[in-house]
């Protein structure tokens, strides 16, 4: 098994690499310049001269590109365009947050889902079973920012519970930033727990359906027994794998409800650089980004190896 | 061996009934108005082809039905109290403990995801008749009766560790720890080769007198339930067709349908006369061949085939043999050797070959329902190679399949039906069909009966041979049951872990003096005798010991 | 009712009905509609009224007028935009399972990569680097879209390939596109409806999520997701105005959920959820 | 419309007293809202009171943003700098120029130069008084090689020298009497000399940096002795940056800020429905621009020209961008709230008919009319040429809509294009506004309007300091471009405000939103 890890993880790197490529080649193509997006009709020709200098685009791209990725090893990924400051400085903080968030919704969204999923699976076409489906149906059926709103105005504008704004800082207590926090990761659980929970509950009854199943039946067990030992063990890779796909989700894609909130989060923070243009902070979220979902999946797999007795006997 | 008829009846089944429902609706009944008594220390086979209602008949017999069916009729007294009045906690706490089942698919059976101790020891461990240590104990006693290896450590491996010999036997350990009264064997052994298929019959039969357990014995081989059960049950499409001693059923059967499965089963070796051939068609030249990175699958085999033959290579799984025609089809370019066909060399791989030579050889599948495209009708199916290697019009395709049907004793109109609308046996025939279609030298059989009920698997026989004597078409006849070898091959090829043990005409091959797998083989082959199984276990012995 | 040869459960035809329905809508959104979606009738956010049952817009525009062609701009688009991600999908992907080998490899490591890209942002960066005109953003979110198609369609051929009727036809010397169009595609087609069903919806989501950024449909055209977002305000005000295009996302979603659930529950498997 | 702003535009100015004002407007009709909204402005009435945190939640703010003074471009960062920092000359809200930082500023050479003398004893926040050198130093910033958006407003300056410790003085290529209005423009803020460490920021402003997180959160502390006389009331301000239209508004009604900026015309109405919120309405010198390039076809015909301003529907505009929080636009970039203001000339109305027949006059069978837009020119600018499409269709006049990538817009498609959306800000003096726009030698002159008399009277108005002159230069110029121009300017956008009922001294400006970004320095929280 160790083998099948450590192809994992190499594989992993390149796609990584060939990733940091893709958004270097990505970045570069970006038209308009940090000056004239700024500055829109205010923007004098001297401006723009001044500032093409600053980009430095006299070198060649690959070397760019070279130097760019080592300095990134290092962690150094130049200044911004737009205010000078550190890109590491500027991100860190960002990212931050955003894991907060992340985290904060994963450790409410993964357990629900899994265990209505589970709870589904057990009591299968029952009207529990059909309540939680089409309820889960509906939150995913909404566009997130409308959820969002509807949060906002009932729960904070109505009834004024929490707060419609949850821009935490760096000194914000751990538990007001929980309380901050609370609306964006509300929406944020009801967006991905009906996908994991129909997942959970997709595998589960996959595999209720062999024969082994039968056969603890037979042996006189309890369901919840059946379902616990027998059936999620063996539902364990397909779940694994969309509880990956989701938490990359709640790190990547969670710009919407980063703005309507706003939450002061990394994706907010890309979707603004890139309208400025600055490239090295675009390049280096982008990097964060892409390294975050391929180490994610990469656990997964390996998870899943794990979780897989043939898999992890492998010698 | 039989059960004194005093003994307390422990399974009663009255008029049982069970029938699919549907949202939709009321489906077929599967269990028509069956009732069997079965006393203590009393074993009862359940004959019958597939559909007979057999494994629901053993389960329903533990209050319990597969998705979508259920219970509709009969009682099912165990110890006096009815499963079906029983609450589904009662029934639960009876199951693994008094009733318990051993099914056909031991790998299938086992949660892949569990070590084999806590699988055997979860049942009386769950139910709290023992602690984890008495159980595990208790297994590893098991374990020895039934003389698996290393009894003590092979509780710590996972199901895909252990052969599905071995498994068949844990999983009846699994069974028997509860001690239970009533075990239900669902065709326990057809998933094994013959040879490991004999050890398993001992070892169950022995359990079974031991722990004196009362068992519901489930198979669609006479010979094999004529080693084990006390009293047959043959049944047919849901109903009871004949009860009765063992020994009455298998020599003086009353009714007609029984008569026949048991005629069927002792019809055979007739030998063909081989055949005045001059060139061989196809010759395999000491032929090696293996996946890439993998060792030798088989290596240095030969054999010829001649015009008119039915040449058999027989083996047990591993043996190779479907390997061989993997390379004689080109889907596995050999490594070595070479295969002439009409003395021409055929290019290894299948890219290589033309149209023509592609033509001539054809092949037909084990699985009949994966054989045939699901989606296509049998105009497709059968059409296509006349058009694809005769170019012939619509109509002419047409009447050709119409022609290939009648000569498969179909009816022209299925001509177009969707293959997926079509029994077992009728699909066979078309995949018969699609074969001679293309109007081939020579037909690759790969098992072609072992996924057919026993009375339909015949018919298929027959017809194969038909056609060979109308047209001449010779045989590569792959397959692990001797019974049918016997019957319809001039030639016999025995294969051993990719080797060739012995070969040549099948009298002489199956007539001492035997190679010693040639004769482990035949020897393993059920007889109707029911003192079979004695006489090869005290060979086996003398031979050991000796 | 039947479809593939099945009986369809209620939920199923009342998902079948939806989606129906709204097809019905956006084929003839000009003759249904009682007004242009252009058209300024008035004054901004006029209530309800005989001539105008859902009210005006922000621009005075027919509500309801909108809401119909919006069915026929939204659904149109994810239509077009599915349609093609299972056409890159499907054909890359039961290419890499038949042709296997290095080019089966290839094709999987580049997906990865793909995949590796947060898809919101890169689509983000794209469209804002060459504008979000139709068919910049159709291509986009197509090929985002169609590595999970490529997943899917290559798991079912590998499938599919192994099985004996696939090699019968290659021992009887057909060609790859013959196996492909005539004994994969075939067998493939249930679970890759189901599939799609579930991608239309993704990507539907999608575009409103983009139209949110301003990146996805521009105005004037209707559009559900932009209807939302640029109604979004009036919530805060009791206004339904932002609930209709809501609700008819919502309700399409789920109604095509209810057939793709029929669609896997009949075909009992796992695949398909995946987003 | 128009009357009342005319009317709430003196009111702002204080031309009429409130009571006059009330009566006149219910008179024209004026619903009690707008009222009410309007006399957001009269605010200014009660007595201020010293203490308490202003909580703001404004749009326009960037995680790009910096203290650099030479780099704002938005409300957040202009908003915060006149809490830092002081300009020279002060905006004040009749729209005149009054001393700041400069005690008094006089024309010499007949305007071509200009002596400012500088405020004594003012210090900065690092304890050093504030000096002639420090305002050289300050001003050169936006001078020559720069990245400074205060760059154009001291292109015109040829140089800046110091007199004296207490004076300096600017002297210009051409006269310019309204020099001073340049000197408002919000980039031109006082620092030290030799200042460069903008994570700190050193300014003479009402308040102190305390936290700068760029684009979340910027908060600021009151420091001790705030020079200018009944300012500076807060204790402090803490700004959060809500770019999202409705999350500002959730924002202030949930109360957890005091005042947001650029409020979501839409929402107005219904804002205004809470006793607790207060709608404050600037009108000002923002307008939307279709900008026509008078030396490429078929633009050069002067009949095309006036067929699209017959067609174009401004009411309606008016309506469905900015719900009417506006003012009609006469095809020239002077508003009504501009002292210049040709009130005389007639306002152009929405006439199909004179559309259509201009459109014949000019004979062309077939002018290939194409509006670039996109809402990268202003917000709801694609919704615009959809309306102009529609007005123009019904004049038979054949008009394409061709919708430009939002990035890039600036660069590829403004100034580039024949027929061009865009907008202005708004200058502080009406010659300021012609010159940048249409002044033929100006880089931004949209419309590529080249015109000797236009450029003779622009000269003149420059240097006339003879008030009935300059009027009459400048209102011949409105109505030259109103008549013959290539800009289609159909209406002006207020300014719109909104403060909860703690807050006071938020009054209206037409300058830009926020009271001109003078916030901090003015309001005060009541009790």
């Amino acid at each position: 098994m160790g083998k099948l890890i450590l192809q994992r993880s190499i594989l992993g790197l390149l796609t990584l690499l060939a990733a940091s490529a893709l958004i270097f080649i990505g970045t570069e193509v970006l038209p308009g310049d940090l000056a004239s997006a700024i500055l829109q009709n205010q923007a004098t020709p001297e401006n723009l001269a001044k500032l093409r200098l600053d980009l430095g685009l006299d070198k060649p791209a690959i070397l760019r590109y070279v130097e760019w990725l080592f300095g990134a090893l290092r962690g150094d990924f130049g200044h911004s365009l737009a205010n000078g400051r550190d890109v590491l400085e500027e991100i860190v903080p960002r990212f931050a947050n955003t894991m907060f968030l992340a985290a904060y919704a994963a450790v409410v969204a993964v357990p629900l889902a899994v265990g209505l999923g589970l709870a589904a699976a057990i009591r299968q076409g029952g009207a529990f079973d059909r309540t939680v489906n089409i309820l889960t149906l509906m939150t995913i059926s909404v566009p997130e920012y409308f959820l969002a709103y509807l949060l906002i105005k009932y729960v904070a504008v109505e009834l004024g519970w929490f707060p419609s704004l949850a821009n935490v800082s760096s000194d914000t207590p751990f538990f007001d930033r929980l309380y901050y926090a609370f609306l964006p990761m509300v929406t944020l659980v009801l967006v991905i727990v009906a996908h994991m929970m129909r997942m959970t509950r997709a595998s589960v009854l996959a595999v209720m359906a062999s024969p082994y199943i039968e056969m603890a039946i037979l042996k006189g067990l309890t369901k919840t027994r059946i379902v616990l030992r027998h059936a999620l063990p063996n539902a364990l890779a397909p779940i694994i794998s969309v509880v990956a796909l989701n938490l990359a989700y709640l790190i990547v894609g969670v710009v919407v409800v980063e703005t309507v909130f706003v939450y002061p989060g990394l994706g907010q923070l890309m979707v603004d650089e890139v309208s400025k243009h600055d490239v090295p902070v675009v390049q280096a979220c982008g990097l964060i980004f892409a390294a975050t979902f391929i180490v994610l999946n990469m656990v997964a797999d390996i998870l899943s190896i794990l979780s897989n007795p043939r898999l992890r006997r492998l010698r | 061996m039989t059960a004194a008829p005093d003994n307390p009846i422990v399974l009663d089944v009255r008029a049982m009934r069970v029938a699919v429902r549907t949202d939709h609706g009321d489906g077929p009944v599967l269990v028509d108005d069956v009732s069997l008594a079965l006393r203590r220390g009393e074993v009862i086979g359940l004959i019958g082809e597939s559909g007979a209602g057999k494994s629901t008949i053993g389960l329903a017999s533990m209050g319990y039905t597969r998705r979508n069916c259920f219970i509709v009729g009969g009682q099912i007294l165990f110890a006096g109290a009815d499963l079906r009045v029983m609450t589904a906690d009662q029934r639960r706490a009876l199951r693994g403990l008094k009733l318990a089942y051993i099914a056909q698919s031991a790998a299938a059976s086992f949660n892949p995801a569990m070590t084999l101790m806590d699988q055997v020891c979860e049942a009386p461990v769950r139910h709290g008749v023992m602690g984890r240590a008495e159980a595990k104990a208790a297994a590893v006693q098991l374990f020895r009766e039934l003389d698996l290896p290393n009894p003590e450590t092979i509780g710590l491996r996972y199901p895909h560790q252990v052969s599905g010999g071995q498994l068949q036997r844990v999983m009846a350990a699994m069974a028997m720890i509860g001690r239970p009264e009533i075990i239900v064997f669902d065709e326990p052994t057809t998933a094994l080769d013959v040879t490991t298929q004999v050890e398993c019959l001992a070892a169950f039969r022995r359990l079974v007198r031991v722990h004196r357990a009362a068992a519901l014995y489930i198979t669609h081989d006479l010979a094999v339930v004529a080693q084990i059960a006390d009293r047959i049950m043959v049944l047919r499409r849901g109903k009871t067709v004949e009860v009765g001693d063992a020994r009455q059923i298998l020599q003086d059967p009353q009714e007609e349908y029984t008569r026949r499965l048991v005629r069927e089963r002792i019809a055979g070796s007739t030998f063909v006369a081989r055949p005045e051939g001059a060139a061989p068609l196809l010759a395999v030249e000491r032929v090696t061949a293996h996946y890439t990175g993998r060792p030798n699958v088989i290596d240095d085999v030969s054999l010829e085939v001649f015009r008119g033959d039915t040449v058999a290579v027989v083996g047990e799984s591993g043996s190779g043999k479907s390997t061989l025609a993997r390379v004689v089809t080109g889907l596995l370019p050999r490594a070595a050797g070479d295969v002439r066909f009409h003395g021409a060399s055929l290019p290894p791989r299948l890219k290589d070959r033309s149209r023509d030579q592609l033509r001539r050889i054809q092949m037909i599948y084990q699985m009949p329902d994966v054989a045939l495209n699901p989606q296509q009708t049998l105009l497709d199916v059968i059409g296509r190679p006349v058009s694809f290697y005769f170019r012939r019009s619509r109509a002419e395709v047409r009447a050709r399949v119409q022609e290939l049907l009648r000569q498969m004793d179909l009816p022209e109109h299925f001509v177009d039906r969707k293959t997926s609308e079509l029994s077992g046996g009728q699909k066979q025939r078309v995949s018969i069909a699609r074969a001679l279609a293309a109007e081939p030298d020579l037909i690759i059989c790969d098992e072609v009966t072992s996924a057919l009920d026993q009375l339909v698997g015949e018919e298929i026989l027959r017809l194969l041979k038909r056609l060979q004597d109308e047209l001449g078409v010779a045989y590569l006849f792959i397959t692990h049951d001797l019974g049918t070898v016997k019957r319809i091959a001039n030639k016999v090829v025995v294969m051993l872990r990719g080797r060739t043990v012995a070969s040549g005409d099948t009298a002489s091959v199956f007539a001492p003096p035997y190679h010693p797998y040639t004769e482990l083989l035949l020897s393993s082959v059920p007889e109707m005798r029911p003192d079979w199984l004695d006489g090869v276990l005290a060979r086996r012995a003398a031979i050991t010991t000796a | 009712m039947r479809l593939f040869g099945h009986k369809l459960s209620l939920l199923a035809q009342i998902g079948l009905a939806i989606v129906a329905l709204n097809l019905f809508l956006a084929i003839f959104a000009p003759l249904v509609a009682p007004y242009d979606q252009t058209a300024v009738l008035g004054d901004a956010w006029a209530d309800a009224d005989w001539q105008h049952w859902l009210g005006l817009d922000n621009l005075g525009r027919d509500l309801l007028s909108r809401l119909i062609f919006g069915a026929r701009m939204s659904i149109g688009l994810s239509l077009v935009i599915t349609a093609l991600s299972f056409f890159i999908g499907i054909v890359t992907g039961f290419a890499a399972a038949v042709a296997g080998g290095w080019v089966d490899q290839a094709l999987s490591r580049f997906v990865d990569l793909l995949l590796s890209m947060p898809t919101l942002i890169f689509a983000f960066v794209i469209l804002s680097v060459l504008g979000s005109g139709l068919p910049v953003l159709i291509v986009t979110i197509a090929v985002l879209d169609s590595t999970k198609v490529f997943r899917l369609a290559r798991s079912v051929a590998v499938g599919l390939v192994s099985l004996e009727f696939v090699e019968a036809a290659r021992l009887r010397g057909e060609g790859w596109w013959w196996i492909i169009t005539r004994e994969i595609l075939p067998n493939a087609i249930p679970p890759l409806t189901a599939e799609f069903g579930l991608r239309f919806c993704f990507t539907f989501l999608f575009i409103a999520a983009l139209s949110f950024l301003g990146l996805g449909v521009q105005p004037p055209a209707a559009d559900w997701g932009s209807m939302v977002k640029d109604y979004r305000d009036m919530i805060n005000f009791g206004s339904a105005a932002p609930i209709y295009p809501a609700a008819a996302i919502a309700i399409l979603t789920i109604g095509v959920n209810f057939v793709v659930d029929w669609m896997l529950s009949i075909h009992s498997r796992g695949q398909g959820e995946g987003a | 419309m128009s009357e009342l702003d005319d009317l709430s535009a003196r009111l702002i100015k204080g031309a009429v007293s409130r009571r006059e004002f009330m009566a006149r407007a219910s008179a024209l009709g004026a619903s009690s809202l707008a009222i009410s909204t309007m006399l957001g402005t009269a605010q200014a009435a009660e007595t201020p009171k010293k203490g308490g945190v202003l909580r703001l939640g404004l749009a326009g703010g960037s995680t790009t943003d910096s203290a650099d003074i030479t780099s704002y471009n938005d409300s957040v960062m202009i908003d915060v700098s006149h809490g830092l920092f002081n300009g020279l000359v002060e905006w004040a809200q009749d729209g005149k120029p009054v001393p700041e930082l400069a005690e008094s500023f006089e024309p010499k050479k007949g305007a071509q130069d200009w002596v400012f003398t500088l405020r004594k004893g003012v210090k900065f926040s690092n304890g050093q008084e504030f000096t002639a050198d420090d305002a050289v130093y300050s001003l050169n910033l936006h001078r020559g090689d720069t990245k400074s958006g205060g760059a154009a407003s001291m292109k015109p300056v040829t140089d800046v020298k110091k007199l004296d410790k207490y004076q300096i003085q600017l002297s210009l290529a051409a006269p310019d009497a309204d020099l001073p209005y340049s000197l408002t423009d919000y980039h031109l803020l006082m620092v030290p000399e030799g200042f460069k460490d903008w994570a700190k920021p050193v300014g003479t402003g009402a308040f102190a940096l305390e936290k700068f997180d760029p684009g979340v959160r910027i908060v600021l502390k009151k420091r001790p002795d705030y020079w200018k006389e009944g300012r500076g009331w807060l204790d402090g301000a803490d700004v959060t940056v809500i770019n999202d239209s409705s999350a500002r508004l959730n924002a202030l009604i949930s109360g957890q800020v005091d005042a947001i900026n650029r409020v979501d015309h839409r929402a107005v109405g219904l804002l205004s429905k809470s006793p607790k919120i207060q709608v404050v309405r600037a009108p000002g010198g923002w307008h939307t621009v279709l900008a026509m390039e008078v030396d490429k076809d078929p633009y050069t015909n002067p009949d095309i020209r006036l067929a699209l301003k017959y067609a174009a529907d401004r009411e309606q505009i008016l309506k469905a961008l900015f719900s009417g929080y506006g003012t009609l636009g006469n095809d020239h970039p002077i508003p009504r709230t501009d002292p210049y203001f040709n009130s005389e000339l007639p306002q152009r109305k929405h006439d199909p008919e004179k559309a259509a027949y201009h459109f014949k006059k000019a004979g062309l069978s077939d002018p290939k009319i194409v509006l670039q837009a996109s809402d990268a020119a202003f917000n709801g600018a694609v919704d615009m040429a959809t309306l102009l499409q529609a007005d123009a269709a019904k004049a038979g006049i054949k008009m394409d809509v061709k919708k430009e990538p939002a990035d890039g817009f600036w660069d590829n498609v403004w100034l580039k294009g024949p027929f061009v959306e865009s907008y202005w800000g708004g200058r502080a003096a009406a010659t300021q506004m012609l010159g940048v726009a249409f002044a033929a030698n100006a880089p931004w002159n949209e419309s590529h309007w080249n015109n000797g008399t236009f450029e003779k009277l622009l000269a003149d108005a420059r240097a006339e300091t003879d008030e009935p002159k300059r009027k009459a230069y400048i209102w011949e110029m409105q109505a030259m471009l109103s008549n013959d121009g290539g800009a289609l300017i159909p209406a002006f956008r207020d300014w719109l405000d909104a403060h909860n009922d703690k807050v006071g001294g938020h009054t209206p400006h037409g300058g830009f939103d926020m009271d001109n970004g003078m916030i901090l320095d003015k309001a005060w929280l009541k009790s």
